[in-house]
């Protein structure tokens, strides 16, 4: 039994270098968050339990970026769920909290266990789990055999990623779990699941073909938008974050798709650029997701709520924290001049370059790919508007949004950071690609010394195009004009005379929170427009006083979880049906247990020459 | 020299934007056979909104404050990216035609906010909206842009200002790109810039609440904008004589005939319209794409 | 020859175990089904001239045949179950089928053994198809106590079956066997008394509380 | 020599018992006593290892690394149950649910019960190996309807019925095999070790037919679908610590059965013909447990289900074959054992408390019992195949075992019914274990050899989890050496 004595051997190369650096620029910040978030929320044993608990996840996280034995992935990588499913369900209390991770397991294990067949057939041929040994192996794979290996990866890792349509799990689980951790669960765990796409596909397997890129493009595209879309139906603050998950996923898979195409098309600078663009967003995602969750998870420790219909005008009462969420919600809008923007800039020169650089076909579909992403954008904007401009402008929309403070100081540390963090990747640009371009190299097997993206440590210019982009020089200038247009208003006009009143009221009414746009009401074209997809339906419910006398309207509208209603829900009902029915064998009569004994050797004896 | 050129271009643009909206008014008025305004009508508005005491909502928070200049700086800061006047100078390392698009990106975003900061209903309605649109216009004006950088071989603005460019593609593209521009400048069939029926505005909702001199500041922008994205057109559609600025303004003044035409003709849609129209010139960029790959 | 007699007997004791309607009826084919196993074995005792199979015989006799069926009425009467055995199956199409399962030994036997013994399987023929109808018997009769004597109406074709094969099998397996089903037997009438008691009836085809 | 005293010391408890009066010096005595065979047994182990000779005695007994993996098995859960059933027997007869007399006479039965098993292991002749198996049927009986109410009598009668057929049916295979052992091995015994010997001569077309009996008649007793019909109502109505001891190592005892006579049949006929019913029987208890487990609400039968669910990955693993796959199918038999053990004194402890069998009325085990709820929740991440525990190693093994051998649609079906039993199970003690707990519940009432015996067993999960111990490796090595026939 050779094959298991494997010991806890570690392989540490760019790539691993570069995972191990995501999950310790979220993971800091977010244990100094912890202490205050944790703080009055749990009890003493509880809250030692949730730093083991942290411990342990973020240890799991490293061990399944490092080892360099399959089998020793599995472990962890089963680990690592574990570890998370006891954080779904840290607050066990509630039942939602158990149905999340309940959720969030199943779908793991079903991925789990995709990943597993995958290994093992890599195995067969390779007759060792080491990484090395992998390689060589896949050499000897025939062609239909990768290409039921890369599915079963695809469909593992993806579902751990989150790809639509196996992304049901996660915006149950990642609200559920206490802020810190969602902040970690959805910056960085997902992540591990790219990590784990990179290293088996790209790096151990090898590109078979080209069909293989063009399918995780679709899907990425898929996941973009669908993620998007349900994140602007979603009034959750959390789970609005969660499936803006779904959709940066979506977006990192986009890159990372592209490579895969111009690997297979032979084009090695642009695989290294798209990937480059893919490893960016990631880090950029873990960034200011990070983020977004450590501020919602302020605001609900403070306001009790993560509903957005009920909070409101936080800006006033928890100030840096608006601010931090701010700057979160503009680097994910892929706002000038922070980090979001920048990935999305190379990802869609990346699929510019191929869209160029390739024929027929490819040239439109690579087009599409950046028309979604494009679309993504806008929607993941107006949705960030929502968000933002819901939950901390205007009036607050209940006493607990009125009660609420500002979050403590280490929390607010832990947030700063990140925010900060946001603005230098959005800056230093054309250094990160650098290495980045060190990690490609390694992911892709591609020598990477001659290939260069910068000019110099301002200006990106991707190779083999005369386009540049620096980021620094539009902060720059934009500070420069804002600055000239402020002094000139106050030098050639004077001094602002400002009369502060009330809002406009159309002089009738006077205007309160209940008067205020909601949430709902601001997604409603969004609804409208993509009803073909969100099937939203209303319920309405009368309360009468007499026949004649409404005394109130309840008007509530929904949407249809389509993935959820038409896939999961049918699939769950039939094994749940023909469970159900196979009960009905089992009557309790023993004469009809013993017809059993007694078919059975009936037919094993009539074709016992079948076997 | 190149940085003195781009200053120029900066406040030229700055300067004539006011200018090139009185046009537009001024044209459709006379072909609507009435006497109308002074082209420098807006010059006046903007005198006087820069005059006036500014009235805020107590509601609002320092996002209502700074989101004018934010909006004005957005669309300056477009500027020197144009390849114009002195020898098509522009500030290529900052970015290219992508970049013109996020830029825009930032304005919106914290126009948005501010519509929503005031806690009024009109505001959240015009945000609402003005995302709504600006996110669907998005692909649109992406792929537009995909297609003639396509025939450009790249998404550098001064590879796009070139003869070779222009191509069959190219023409459909900016078609779409046309209609990318009637949006985003809340023109008709899109929006409507005279009016202030609560229904039917989107733009308008926004700045409802803006008053004196961030009024105008805003309304500046708009102007810009306007100016910015008649630009982007005539240099894809004519890509000759950008260096001489009377050609490019005979260039402007063809786009405002066009445009106070097309806004005489048309009547406002209906919101949910929108998406068929913007659907239609999704389409087209999309048209633009595939005839751009076999290489018309 | 006589043997083939004998196992005609055992047969023809066997259908009218199949056929019959009441437990005593039932009760005396088992006797008598035993019995003639009990001679079966006598003569191979006779034939191979073997002690073994001479205290083999005499066990047969004095368990399955008196001691058995007489423990079994002695717990029919003492719960005072009614005679009627309860049919799923009517006896005419019950010795139908335990005619076909007959002819489905046959089969397996003419497939499987002889080809490998050559010939003279007769034995083996009836003795699987005692195996098969008391299985059959335990499916389609509901009580307990049929249950019992489908169960013992096994093992006596698996008896008839070891006997069949080169005289019996080794002695000590034999005897820890017939211990066995004794035991079991005992015991299982021991549950027929709890199941009365707590039940106050012996149809276990009622007994269906645990199910799925 | 080991081997006299691991059989004797059961049946002198047993003697003691039937003796004594004193139920609660007698539960420590009893647990003291197992304590004592399991040393024994872990000497026999070493013994084996280092020696790695088959022993033989008065050509009745036959001890091979084989039995010595079984007896060790047995020993171990022997312990665990003993310890867990002081505290089981003194709330029982603290409540009144039983009387004095018939805790001494539990002790009797669960000596003789696993007397009986350990019998079932040592014997060479298979004709006394079917005694021996049917013997466990008939003590556990007593065990099933311990409580006398209707459940626990209808369940023994099921019980003793259904496997008694069962084991006719194999009494028959055994019969046909000493036939062709006879008739064409020249042989007059039924000495498992000389028909072996002689298994190259045995006529194919008999030895076919004679396993479908064999594996048709003891896989009744071991749980294999759709011959399992008896398992749950047993399992559910049993004492915990009898349940323990019935799903546990039982079952396997059959399984050991069937090995005996898989190896002559390889060695016969080759490996296809076995391999291939193994997987069938395999695959069938995988998917027919997986349905009932999905819909199942009483919380022992849902233990009883993942018993035929392991039965059959064990099973399939056997089939597999390779040393890969019998490895794991041997390493999962004392897995489960030690995992499903654990399980059933856990479902115990809250059935106690609750009163309950139904998973629909218990709620938040974790608050009402910690101890218990603490353990039983890794416990049921163990069951159903998470690392680090050690099912996640030997079900993996198997796997491995799978696509080595190159079966990948059974792999693939045993990958998918894994995961809708895991689905299954997650969701249901999800639910039981979280959330509020009753509030006219007080907590705790854990008592400490409950604790001891949920620690002993947990120690193996988690310790199997990250590594093989040598001796177990070996002993588990030169097992597959004797399946495979090497």
């Amino acid at each position: 039994m050779g094959y298991f004595k494997t010991g806890l051997s570690m392989l540490i190369d760019p790539l691993s270098l570069f995972f191990l650096f995501v999950i310790a620029i979220v993971s800091l910040p977010s244990a100094i968050y912890s202490i205050g978030y944790l703080k009055g929320e749990y009890s003493r044993a509880k809250t030692a339990l949730a730093w083991v608990l942290l411990v342990g996840f973020v240890a799991s996280m490293v061990l399944v970026v490092t080892v360099s034995n399959a089998f020793v992935f599995l472990i962890v990588w089963e680990l690592m769920s574990l570890v998370s499913y006891f954080l779904v369900t840290f607050d066990n209390k509630h039942e939602k909290s158990v149905m999340a991770g309940t959720i969030y397991m199943i779908m793991t294990h079903i991925g789990t266990a995709f990943i597993t067949a995958a290994f093992l057939i890599m195995f067969k041929y390779s007759n060792s789990f080491d990484f090395t040994a992998f390689k060589l192996g896949c050499q000897a794979m025939p062609g239909h055999v990768k290409d039921i290996v890369f599915l079963f990866l695809l469909i593992g890792f993806g579902t751990k990623a989150g790809i639509v349509p196996l992304h049901i799990w996660l915006p149950y689980a990642h609200p559920q779990a206490p802020s810190h951790i969602s902040s970690i669960m959805s910056g960085v765990m997902i992540k591990t699941a790219i990590y784990g796409l990179l290293r088996f596909v790209i790096f151990i397997l090898g590109i078979n073909a080209i069909w293989w890129g063009n399918i995780i493009l679709i899907l990425a595209s898929i996941s973009c938008l669908v993620g998007v879309i349900y994140a602007l139906m979603e009034h959750d603050l959390k789970r609005l974050l969660a499936y803006h998950s779904v959709e940066n996923i979506g977006i990192i898979l986009l890159g990372v798709g592209a490579s895969m195409v111009f690997l297979k098309m032979n084009m090695p600078v642009l695989a290294v650029f798209a990937l480059c663009a893919g490893l960016y967003h990631l880090v950029n995602h873990a960034i200011f997701k990070g983020l977004l969750f450590l501020c919602a998870g302020s605001v609900y420790k403070m306001s009790q709520t993560r509903n957005i219909e009920k909070l409101g005008g936080l800006i006033k009462l928890m100030p840096q924290t608006a601010l931090a969420f701010l700057i979160g919600s503009m680097a994910i809008s892929a706002i000038i001049p922070l980090n979001g923007f920048i990935s999305e800039w190379l990802t869609l020169q990346a699929l510019f370059l191929g869209s160029i650089n390739s024929i027929g076909g490819y040239k439109i579909f690579m087009g599409i790919c950046a028309a979604v992403l494009a679309l993504t954008g806008g929607l993941a904007a107006a949705c960030f508007v929502k968000a933002f401009g819901i939950t901390f402008l205007g009036l607050p929309r209940s006493k607990k949004a009125e009660s609420s403070r500002e979050a403590p100081l280490t929390m607010r540390l832990g947030m700063f950071f990140l925010a900060l963090l946001t603005v230098v990747f959005g800056l230093a640009a054309s250094i990160v690609i650098k290495f980045l371009v060190i990690v490609s190299g390694c992911a892709t097997g591609i020598g990477v010394e001659k290939i260069n993206f910068t000019l110099n440590n301002f200006v990106l210019a991707p190779q083999g195009s005369t386009v540049y982009l620096s980021s620094p020089l539009v902060a720059l200038v934009l500070v420069t004009i804002i600055g000239f247009i402020a002094a000139g208003v106050y030098f050639g006009l004077g001094r602002n005379k400002v009369a502060v009143n009330k809002t406009w009221d159309c002089g009738y009414y006077n205007l309160d929170s209940r008067t205020e746009y909601t949430a709902t009401a601001f997604s409603k074209p969004f609804r409208v427009a993509f009803s073909f997809f969100l099937l939203p339906y209303r319920k309405t419910k009368k309360i009468r006083e007499s026949s004649y006398h409404i005394k109130s309207f309840r008007y509530e509208v929904f949407t249809t979880s389509v993935f959820k209603s038409y896939i999961y829900e049918p699939v769950i009902k039939l094994i749940y049906i023909t469970a159900k029915n196979l009960r009905r064998f089992q009557p309790g009569s023993i004469h009809l247990y013993l017809a059993y004994i007694f078919v059975t050797i009936l037919l094993l004896l009539i074709f016992v020459n079948r076997f | 020299m190149k940085i003195l050129f781009l200053f120029i271009q900066i406040l030229l643009l700055i300067a004539i934007a006011p200018f090139l909206s009185g046009l537009i008014k001024k044209i459709k008025n006379t072909l609507r056979m009435r006497k109308g305004a002074s082209v420098f009508q807006p010059y006046y508005n903007l005198q006087k909104l820069f005059g006036k005491e500014e009235v805020i909502s107590e509601n609002t928070s320092w996002i209502f404050r700074i989101t004018p200049f934010i909006v004005m700086g957005c669309v300056v800061l477009t500027i020197p990216l144009l390849p114009l006047f002195g020898l098509a100078v522009s500030l290529n390392y900052m970015g290219d035609f992508l970049l013109i698009i996020f830029i825009l990106a930032l304005g919106r975003f914290f126009l948005a906010l501010a519509g929503l900061d005031a806690a009024s209903a009109f505001g959240g309605m015009g945000s609402s909206r003005e995302m709504f649109i600006s996110a669907l216009v998005e692909p649109v004006a992406l792929l537009a842009v995909f297609a003639v950088s396509l025939n450009a071989g790249s998404t550098s603005l001064q590879a796009i200002s070139n003869f070779h460019v222009m191509k069959l593609s190219s023409f459909i593209a900016v078609i779409s790109l046309f209609i990318v521009t009637i949006v985003e400048t809340s023109r008709l069939p899109i929006d409507n810039q005279e009016t202030h029926l609560e229904l039917t505005m989107i733009h308008e909702a926004m700045v409802l609440e803006y008053s004196g001199r961030s009024l105008a500041l805003l309304e500046w922008a708009s102007y810009i904008k306007q100016v910015i994205f008649f630009t982007i057109l005539s240099i894809i559609t004519m890509p000759f004589g950008s260096a001489n600025i009377f050609i490019y303004f005979i260039k402007i003044a063809a786009m405002c005939l066009i445009i106070a035409v097309i806004e005489i003709l048309t009547a406002k849609m209906r919101l949910f319209r929108v998406v068929d129209f913007l659907s239609f010139s999704l389409f087209l960029s999309v048209t633009a794409l595939i005839i751009s790959s076999i290489g018309l | 020859m006589q043997i083939d007699i004998f196992l005609f007997g055992i047969l023809a004791a066997t259908f009218s175990m199949v056929a019959s309607k009441r437990l005593n009826t039932l009760i005396s084919g088992f006797a008598a089904q035993s019995l003639f196993l009990a001679l079966i074995t006598f003569l191979l005792a006779v034939k191979n001239n073997n002690l073994e199979l001479y205290i083999v015989a005499g066990l047969l006799f004095l368990i399955k045949v008196i001691l058995i069926p007489y423990f079994l009425r002695r717990v029919a009467s003492r719960i005072n179950v009614s005679q009627d055995l309860g049919l799923f199956v009517n006896s005419t199409l019950s010795v139908f089928i335990a005619g076909i399962l007959t002819y489905l030994a046959y089969l397996f036997t003419k497939n499987i053994i002889s080809m490998s013994l050559g010939g003279a399987s007769s034995v083996f023929v009836v003795s699987l198809s005692i195996v098969l109808i008391g299985l059959f018997m335990m499916i389609f009769r509901l009580k307990a106590l049929t249950q019992i004597i489908g169960l013992i109406v096994m093992e006596n074709g698996l008896f008839l079956t070891a006997a069949s094969i080169s005289g019996g099998m080794p002695f000590f397996v034999e005897i820890a066997i017939f211990f066995d089903v004794f035991l079991c037997v005992a015991i299982l009438g021991i549950f027929v008394y709890k199941i009365n008691r707590l039940f106050t009836h012996i149809d276990i085809d009622k007994l269906t509380e645990l199910k799925g | 020599m080991q081997i006299f005293f691991i059989l004797a010391i059961p049946l002198l408890l047993s003697i003691v018992a039937m003796l004594s009066k004193d139920t609660k010096r007698l539960s420590f005595l009893n647990s003291l006593g197992h304590a004592i065979v399991l040393a024994f047994s872990a000497c026999l182990v070493l013994d084996t290892v280092n020696f790695s000779e088959p022993k033989a005695f008065f050509n009745f007994f036959y001890i091979d690394s084989l039995s010595v993996f079984f007896i060790f098995t047995i020993s171990v859960i022997n312990l665990a149950s003993s310890l867990y059933s002081i505290g089981y027997t003194a709330m029982d007869l603290k409540e009144g649910v039983i009387s004095e007399r018939k805790a001494v006479k539990y002790y009797v039965l669960f000596n003789l019960f696993s007397f009986s098993m350990f019998f079932v292991t040592v014997v060479n002749n298979l004709g006394m190996l079917w005694v021996a198996v049917e013997m466990t049927t008939l003590v556990s009986a007593f065990l099933v309807g311990f409580y006398n109410n209707k459940k626990s009598i209808e369940a023994a009668w099921k019980y003793i019925i259904i496997c008694s057929v069962g084991i006719s049916l194999a009494l028959l295979g055994t019969i046909l095999f000493y036939f062709t052992a006879s008739q064409h091995g020249n042989i007059n015994s039924l000495n498992w070790t000389d028909i072996v010997s002689v298994a190259k001569k045995l006529d194919p077309r008999v030895v076919k037919a004679a396993f479908l009996f064999i594996l048709v008649g003891y896989g009744t007793k071991a749980g294999l679908a759709p011959m399992h019909t008896w398992l749950p109502d047993a399992h559910s109505q049993a004492l915990s610590p009898t349940s323990a001891l019935l799903s546990g190592v039982l079952l396997k005892t059959a399984i050991y059965a069937v090995l005996r006579f898989a190896i002559i049949t390889n060695k016969c006929i080759g490996i296809g013909y076995v391999s291939n019913l193994f997987i069938l029987f395999g695959l069938l208890s995988l998917c027919v447990s997986a349905g009932f487990i999905l819909v199942q609400k009483d919380i022992k039968r849902m233990f009883a289900y993942s018993s035929v669910e392991h039965i059959g990955i064990i099973t399939l693993g056997f089939g597999f074959g390779g040393p890969i796959g019998l490895y794991g199918a041997l390493l999962h038999i004392f897995n489960h054992a030690v995992t499903k053990s654990l399980m059933f004194f856990g479902a115990g402890s809250i059935v106690k408390k609750y009163h309950t069998n139904n998973m629909n009325v218990i709620k938040g085990v974790i608050a009402v019992l910690p101890f218990t709820g603490i353990i039983l929740i890794f416990g049921v991440f163990a069951l159903i195949g998470m690392p680090p525990f050690s099912i996640f190693i030997s079900e993996i093994i198997i796997l491995i075992g799978g696509f080595k051998a190159g079966f990948y649609f059974p792999s693939a079906l045993f990958l998918f019914f894994a995961a809708i039993v895991f689905g299954g199970m997650l969701f249901r003690f999800g639910k039981i274990l979280f959330g509020k707990k009753p509030q006219d519940m007080a907590a705790g009432g854990e008592r400490l050899s409950g604790k001891l015996a949920f620690v002993f067993l947990f120690s193996f999960i988690i310790v199997l989890g990250f590594t093989i111990p040598g001796f177990l490796n070996k002993i588990l090595l030169l097992a597959v050496e004797i399946i495979s026939g090497a």
